[in-house]
């Protein structure tokens, strides 16, 4: 019986981008058990809402989490619209869809970076990020800002995109899917980063089921479950299949979210040919009241927002539950058994965005 | 190793890519958010974006006619921008340069001028 | 009111979620509103992009039944309803004391209508 | 603009990233810096993950209860000359989430900063500006001998 040891892993870690601790009880290299210890960029930003404007709502939980900040702000305004029955034009609704793809196309190559990084293929990431910039310039052209980008509204979308900007969107797609060629090569063929993936902390569909996760690390075990299926913003428009791998470990991971790469820049294709001419945003009187839960899909998986409005022109309650708090008892389950050298590997590969977890 | 050697190649030729900042300074898109600016003399000093200013960086003195933004506050959300009934706000593309103390903004009626004044 | 919504007694929360389990939901998250003298709690749960949404008041003070031991995942959305708001939960398998998410110099339940955020100081 | 690059050239400042409460837009942004398009490499900047190898630390976000402790104990690890960096408006004032209960408001109710990044979230030009400054400052400290002051 060897003697277990707690050992605390983060909150300033090499490889995390972010401050959390796991308390890990170690017998010799083995994890036995991990508890999480957060808080470390807990704000209270749910109290924060209760004070603010509703139309200033928007820029608060924009920057719960600053990857996919686009995705919260579209949550609140669904929210928000249904509550308040505004029916959005069709232009802003394909504009969402547009915005949206982008934001898991810029969150997914940049895991896919951080991941290389964290088994120390050090070019690929450098190749990964290169990557990505051409996705920020197409934010950057569209929105105004690289990361936060500030385009929704109650009603619509605040910019609208042209047909220059299209064509050089486009463009950029194009050259984006030749590079995501030849990074794909390296992810899913390669002889060290398979090594370093398959096999490693694997969570099976009953586990993921009840442990209640979301997103990639659920569509890794075998579970079929993407709610754009439902159809929200345009996507009752585009033809897509949520993409789903067997295996559940690392390696599964990684490939729902290279795969899905690829899709977002089929939707976008899909999205930009089926674009309607109209207004951007209808406009919004009043103040809306009553409760709702609304959900969407955002890269690391499934939102889901909780409105209690009073008819005043604050919120009663804004409850954000967001896909890491949700994949984090999965990732309890799945370090558990490993060795200490593929916990960053594990943890990174649930794709955590503290920020978001703890807002 | 041929697929090498032609990326070796390919990449002795090509140009960098990086973005040669500091030496080069390349130009922003047009309609980046950068900084914001206010035309004192168009400005009708009503309060309207200190009222709406999501992080309440703006603040506005109706009697003496300043305005004034902390840079180190706001948010560059643009809302005031939008919401200017004069239009005398505007948004530049030149970002706001980093300084070692938190320089506010302040745009007066007549006399523009560059106030310092520490946090 | 939310959609697909069913209103049940405390004593029957134990018995109601173990049905829903059996039916395959997954637990997607719990919310909860302070409405002056009672908390309004709201648990979430989803079968086949299905929402199906279970509530309870209960008077401050009350005791809530934990969902740990059904749904593992409820234990880190009760401790965070226990820091945030102060509710009680008997039967937690992993309880962080309240220092979840936040520590002492907080102060107890800042989520509740009657904290007050000490303002800063402008600069 | 030449005399920063100047004084930048003469040494390899490295930094260290701490992120204490930020939304990750600032951090990703710190991060877009290293990666091939911004490339602070170039000037001998280098990321590293321990306090003591590094000369400049670069925070990001507002400082809350429980972080403060952290970041303060990752600054003093740091070897005299330091500078520190707060990128973004939390960083610099507590932004958007100043009035938040948990938040304390900006890093420098906790240790001092040298350079303040406004912008939110900050632009990697902004960034790299802020860190060249940072080196000024650096340099300053080492030739007049300045001594450690907090």
């Amino acid at each position: 019986m060897a003697k277990k040891t707690i050992l605390p892993f983060g909150p300033q870690h090499p490889v995390l981008p972010e401050p959390i601790q796991l308390q890990l009880v170690m017998e010799d290299e083995i994890v036995v058990e991990a508890i999480p210890a957060i808080g470390y960029v807990h704000r209270g930003l749910e109290k924060l809402t209760e004070t603010k404007a509703i139309a200033e709502n928007i820029f608060v939980v924009e920057r719960i989490c600053g990857i996919c900040s686009f995705m919260h702000a579209l949550c609140y305004c669904q929210g928000i619209e249904s509550l308040m029955n505004i029916t959005v034009p069709d232009r802003s609704r394909f504009l969402r869809v547009i915005w949206g793809e982008l934001h898991r196309l810029h969150s997914h190559h940049l895991w896919l970076g951080l991941l290389a990084d964290a088994f120390g293929f050090e070019s690929l990431f450098m190749q990964c990020w290169r990557n990505r910039e051409m996705v920020m310039d197409i934010m950057e052209m569209t929105a105004g800002s690289r990361v936060i980008i500030s385009t929704n509204a109650l009603g619509g979308v605040r910019r609208d995109i042209d047909s220059d900007q299209q064509k050089f969107i486009l463009n950029s797609l194009n050259k984006l899917q030749e590079e995501l060629d030849n990074i794909k090569r390296v992810f899913s063929d390669d002889y060290t980063v398979n090594k370093r993936l398959v096999d490693v902390a694997v969570i099976s569909k009953e586990d993921a089921h009840e442990l209640g996760a979301v997103g990639p690390v659920m569509r890794a075990s075998g579970l079929s479950f993407d709610y754009r299926t439902t159809g929200y913003a345009a996507y009752n428009e585009l033809d897509f299949e949520p993409i789903v791998e067997q295996s559940g470990d690392c390696y599964a991971r990684m490939m729902v979210r290279l795969r899905e790469c690829y899709q977002s820049i089929d939707i976008i294709r899909q999205a930009f040919a089926k674009l309607p001419e109209g207004p951007i945003a209808s406009p919004v009187k009043g103040f809306p009241s009553g409760e709702i839960a609304t959900r969407v899909e955002q890269p690391r998986g499934e939102v889901l927002y909780y409105i209690k409005a009073n008819g005043t022109n604050h919120l009663d309650r804004l409850r954000v539950r967001t896909p890491t708090f949700a994949n984090i008892p999965a990732l309890l389950k799945m370090v558990k058994g490993l060795t200490l050298a593929d916990i960053p590997i594990a943890i990174l590969s649930i794709d955590p965005c503290i920020s978001c977890t703890e807002r | 190793m041929f697929a090498m050697v032609k990326n070796v190649i390919k990449n002795l030729f090509s140009r960098p890519s990086t973005r040669l900042f500091p030496y080069q300074t390349r130009e922003f898109f047009p309609n980046v958010r950068g900084s914001i600016d206010n035309d004192p003399e168009v400005c009708i000093y009503c309060g309207a974006c200190q009222m709406r200013c999501p992080s309440e960086a703006i603040v506005v003195n109706r009697a003496e006619k300043v305005w004034t933004i902390n840079p180190y506050k706001c948010i560059l959300c643009g809302v005031c921008a939008q919401i200017c009934p004069k239009k005398s706000i505007a948004i530049h593309s030149e970002y706001v340069h980093p300084q070692s103390s938190k320089v506010k903004k302040i745009r007066q009626k007549k006399v523009v001028e560059e106030a310092q004044s520490h946090a | 009111m939310l959609d697909n919504e069913k209103i049940i007694e405390l004593q029957d929360l134990k018995k109601e979620t173990l049905l829903l389990k059996n039916q395959g939901y997954r637990y997607i998250t719990m919310s909860c509103v302070d409405l002056g003298d009672s908390f309004d709690l709201i648990y979430h749960f989803d079968k086949a992009y299905e929402i199906y949404n279970m509530r309870f008041s209960v008077a401050k003070g009350t005791i809530v039944p934990s969902l740990s031991d059904v749904y593992f995942c409820a234990m880190l959305t009760e401790n965070e309803l226990k820091d945030l708001f102060g509710l009680e939960f008997s039967g937690l398998v992993l309880d962080c004391g309240g220092n979840l998410l936040i520590t002492d110099e907080v102060g107890a339940a800042p989520m509740t209508k009657q904290y007050v955020v000490k303002a800063k100081e402008s600069e | 603009m030449m005399g920063i690059l100047q004084t930048a050239a003469t040494k390899s400042p490295w930094i260290v990233h701490f992120d204490c409460g930020s939304c990750n837009g600032c951090d990703i942004e710190i991060l877009a810096c290293l990666t091939p398009l911004y490339d602070v490499e170039r000037f001998g900047v280098l990321n590293v993950g321990n306090p003591k190898h590094a000369d400049i630390l670069v925070v990001s976000g507002t400082a809350n209860y429980r972080n403060a402790r952290v970041l303060r104990n990752v600054y003093d690890q740091m070897p005299w000359p330091k500078a520190v960096v707060a990128v973004g408006a939390c960083a610099s004032t507590g932004g958007i989430f100043r009035n938040c209960y948990n938040t304390l408001g900006g890093v420098d109710k906790v240790i001092p900063v040298d350079v303040y990044v406004p912008g939110c979230a900050a632009k990697p030009e902004a960034i790299m500006e802020g860190v060249l400054q940072a080196v000024q400052v650096l340099e300053k400290r080492k030739e007049t001998g300045e001594t450690y002051a907090g």
